[in-house]
């Protein structure tokens, strides 16, 4: 094989770098963040190319092998994923990198022979362990196999501490010594730090959580990059710890979080454990009909979206729906909160599938003061999101995130399937209010049976 | 390449890492997540120089995995990342009502408000 | 440093100084030229180096004129940006109008904007 | 003297890049301005300090000594001018640095064994150059040593083109030899260069071309660093380099231009020499009384301040009549063109000084569709800023610029001195519009007497 100079393999380095920096940037803005990501595909693959022409390589057959296999199980995937599953995924993706990370530092400790390496080694080790681990347990979370409440138990706190100063142990040992042993250890630890870190947190902070082992698998990269002196894996590494930790703050911030908050809450025994049961008390519920008429002789309604219209289904109804009430002269407006649904932006990206002109999709912040003007607020498969606990229960897992005040409508009408709570799984007092009525079953069908009504008046 | 250089270089990724997401709306957070996700992926470059150098089989054995391990997050990730933007551009093709500065209408929530304030 | 590490360095602080200002409103355009004016000052350093070196007594002199005028790029560039941003701060200090969201009004144009927003 | 470990040396290095890099950042945001800047000149300082402290210096007290000239000459300087006259200070800094680093390089180049330093140097030694030669004509332009008009002969573009040939052949020849004779050569050039730069730059543009030299020279000390081998000079020359570039384009588009229109426009002869001279075109001139009535019994007032009211000092009086007419009732606004007065802020800063209410500070793009709510546009020693001609004069030098829709008021009142145009030279035809009238007189002793005025009313 031709190998390349090291000026022109130290270029195609950099440039790779620069491609990943665009790709960040061009992730900014809905105009260019699908060719931003391709940018920074093409990057990856001229950073593999390089790798390949210049470094004096063995087992070339088994690594393109063990390459195909990992495409092979991971593109069609991610290919076919369904979008409510989309964050359990990239949480997958990013713990096997952290793993990946991890694995690397493990296998160039012996070659470690200045104490600084191997500094940057039980880095690699411990973090991306702790990526790796509590991406699983993320995953697992969201994936339902698990439990979303937080876990907690009462040797908890004190069960972390001394794990983490095993762990510092370890480390230090492992930068004096350069054990093998105590590596594995310390990876060990770091599996069972990053199990402990995620279990106590609340299925709904979960995606900040998965955003700041993102930033710790980008960290446990660059620190691999050190390891092995590739300034590729530096920067690259490097830019994903940084614009990760921004954007978990900017992640909780919409959520009304802190991060401190939400890692050390549960711990603090902060959190109240949600009930998942269904209530029991009165509520009023109607008919499709009774809905269709409140709907169809309003002046101005309100759609709240949320993440029961997502699985359901229900968007192009929805749509629909709204047509046909602004053809009676109706103004509709859709609100969407930041964190409706399961993913930052679900909502908008759902609504926009089905062709809701964009005028129509309010922002919370802008359509909060107009719901005391809104005839009908329909809340469709939404629940945490205009829970008024968020602003007067303070023990509730969703105090202090801001939401939808669709208490101020004169009318609320809620499409959900039963008494069931939202994804925070606590109750909502909004249902029980003598403004409210709830016409139960599936989004999609009760949209589709109002919408009838609708066109029947 | 000395360690005051890679400092350096640290020092400045750090920045632009800071500066380039310091002002994206909430709508392209998981994108942007999972686009970073990606990127990270290029651990990859780590673990096929470590697989080309190993001489013992466990030591290679493992390194394969942090090379099929490395790819799922590369590939995966930029595909995911990849199907997620595709939906965000679903309404550019056949906008239901014709409107003023089209582009990304049903994301792009600063141009949202000021139209509806233009329109207002 | 060897001429990677320097084009690495170079190429990450062009991305920090293109993302560090892209945002800045046209008020702060005089201060942000003139702040970034003065740093470029620093060639001070540089001058210095040369002048400390300088064995012959035409290349000290002329170094010696590079120290002077680096110098007063170098000092003359903060106190002129320090005076311009004192006068930015004025109203500070004794408002004529008690008015909400006070700091630094008379600058901040996107805080004015939001105000007379609010109050109409 | 002691000197530092290299390695904290390189580290108090990589510190003042990184006070350089949040200096700059501060400078992003009104709040965070001035402490911005302070936190450049103590990187400046850390500098300093660490290479006396690490290079083995001889000619200490002499280097000393011209850093006291050199603080003793600019620091009193900076501190004393007056506000008008900060452009040029800036442009003179900005030059002498360009300068410094001209000669820096034009130093070393004995000592540059390498052709690719060599390269370094002669960028060094020409952009340096040009950035002093540049910028000695943006000065005298701005101090009106000469005349602000666009400079512009028959054998401009040639001659240029005939410089920067010789200059890239001296370059060349630079590289390949390292002639110091021609080095000089080079340096000349790069005076010559710069001097036919800026010349064809009319006045209004001279700011926008101060930023481009900024930038230069930035690069020119980045390169320097090249030179040198020193990181701190490569990152903060790149930074200035890249952050003026920026903010050139952005300026630039402030004033509804583009850099190479500015650049170039002259050469390819599309700039019309404005007229300096008076018109004596008939106008309608009045009193302060007659001024007061109009003011005092409208309803509304826009308040146009520009370069006028700056250099009259009128922004206190200007305020108190504001005042005076809010007392009657009467809305008064004052509109900001971005560009009005001599640098970009300087009616914020001028009436902020004054105390004016923020709430009355109307940018641009907020006021311009309310001016024909007007009753009266009060133009304050404004002339460009409220120019026709930039929309309808396709040759004029200010064609493009956006303006203040001061005609669509009901009535327009000028103080101004004379029939003189203003900085870009060209006359206003808005003053012989039948809805204008002029108040002749300096415009603080106007303002007085109209106040006066209208509080006899
Ligand atoms: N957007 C994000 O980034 C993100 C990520 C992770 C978590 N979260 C969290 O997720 C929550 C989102 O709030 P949300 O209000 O959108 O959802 P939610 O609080 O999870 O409530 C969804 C509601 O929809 C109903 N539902 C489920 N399937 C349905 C179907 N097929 N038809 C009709 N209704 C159906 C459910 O009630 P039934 O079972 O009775 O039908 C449930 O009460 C917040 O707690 C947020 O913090 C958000
Ligand atoms: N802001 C910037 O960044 C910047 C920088 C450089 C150049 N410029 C350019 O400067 C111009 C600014 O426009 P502008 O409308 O503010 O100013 P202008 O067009 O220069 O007009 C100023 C007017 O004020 C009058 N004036 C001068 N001294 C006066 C006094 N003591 N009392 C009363 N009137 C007085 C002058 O007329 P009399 O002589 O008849 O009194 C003149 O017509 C634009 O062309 C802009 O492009 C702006």
């Amino acid at each position: 094989m031709i190998l390349l100079d090291p000026n022109v393999t130290a270029l195609l380095y950099l440039a790779a770098a620069v491609f990943f920096i665009l790709a960040l940037k061009g992730l900014n803005s809905p105009r260019t963040a699908r060719r931003g990501n391709l940018i920074g595909a093409f990057g990856a693959l001229v950073a593999v190319v390089t790798v390949f022409f210049s470094t004096r390589l063995d087992n070339v057959p088994l690594i393109l092998g063990a390459i195909a296999v990992g495409s092979g199980v991971a593109a069609p995937v991610a290919r076919r994923v369904k979008m409510t599953q989309m964050p359990q995924l990239v949480a997958l993706f990013n713990g096997v990198g952290g793993g990946a990370a991890a694995l690397v530092a493990l296998l160039e400790l012996p070659h470690a022979e200045d104490a600084w390496v191997r500094v940057a080694v039980v880095f690699t080790l411990l973090v991306g362990a702790v990526s790796f681990a509590g991406s699983a347990v993320t995953f697992a979370k969201l994936q339902e196999l698990m439990t979303t409440r937080p876990v907690v138990f009462p040797g908890l706190p004190v069960l972390m501490g001394a794990v983490l100063l095993a762990a510092v142990g370890a480390a230090a040992a492992v930068v004096m010594g350069g054990s093998l042993a105590l590596a594995l250890l310390l990876l060990l630890l770091g599996l069972v730090a990053g199990v402990l870190l995620v279990l106590p947190v609340g299925g709904a902070d979960v995606p900040i959580v998965i955003s700041l082992l993102n930033a710790f698998t980008g960290l446990a990269v660059a620190a691999s990059g050190l390891v092995l002196g590739n300034v590729l894996l530096v920067v690259a590494g490097t830019l994903v710890g940084a614009s990760g930790t921004i954007l978990t703050r900017a992640m909780a911030a919409a959520m009304g979080r802190s991060v401190a908050g939400i890692l050390f809450g549960a711990f603090r025994g902060g959190s109240t454990a949600g009930s998942t049961v269904m209530s029991d008390r009165p509520v009023r519920s109607s008919s499709p009909e009774d809905v269709a008429v409140l709907l169809g002789y309003a002046q101005r309604v309100i759609i709240v979206p949320g993440y029961g219209l997502a699985v359901a289904q229900g968007q192009h109804t929805a749509a629909e729906l709204a047509q046909a009430l602004e053809s009676r002269g109706i103004r509709v407006d859709f609100a969407i909160h930041p964190v409706a649904g399961r993913m930052p932006g679900h909502m908008n990206v759902l609504l926009a599938e089905a062709n809701v002109p964009y005028e129509s999709l309010k922002e919370m912040g802008e359509i909060n003061s107009e719901f005391r003007t809104a005839d009908v607020a329909l809340v469709v498969g939404a629940n945490d999101v205009v829970n008024p606990a968020a602003k007067t229960t303070a023990g509730s897992p969703i105090y202090g995130m801001p939401i939808l005040e669709v208490a101020d409508a004169r009318q609320v009408v809620f499409l959900k399937r039963s008494m069931r709570p939202g994804f925070a799984g606590i109750e909502n007092d909004l249902m029980f209010e003598p403004q409210t009525t709830l016409l139960f079953g599936d989004a999609k069908e009760s949209l589709t049976k109002v919408l009838g009504a609708v066109k029947a008046l | 390449m000395d360690g005051i250089s890679l400092l350096t270089i640290t020092v400045l990724a750090v920045f632009v890492g800071f500066e380039v997401v310091s002002k994206v709306s909430s709508t392209l957070h998981t994108p942007l997540m999972s686009g970073a996700n990606a990127i990270h992926g290029i651990i990859l470059v780590g673990a096929i120089i470590v697989a080309g150098q190993a001489t013992h089989p466990w030591v290679l054995a493992v390194a394969l995995l942090a090379v099929v391990l490395a790819t799922a997050n590369l590939v995966g990730g930029f595909v995911v990342t990849d199907r997620m933007l595709e939906m965000f551009r679903g309404r550019k093709e056949k906008p239901a009502k014709p409107a003023p500065g089209v582009g990304a209408p049903g994301v792009a929530q600063p141009e949202t408000k000021e139209n509806t304030e233009a329109t207002r």
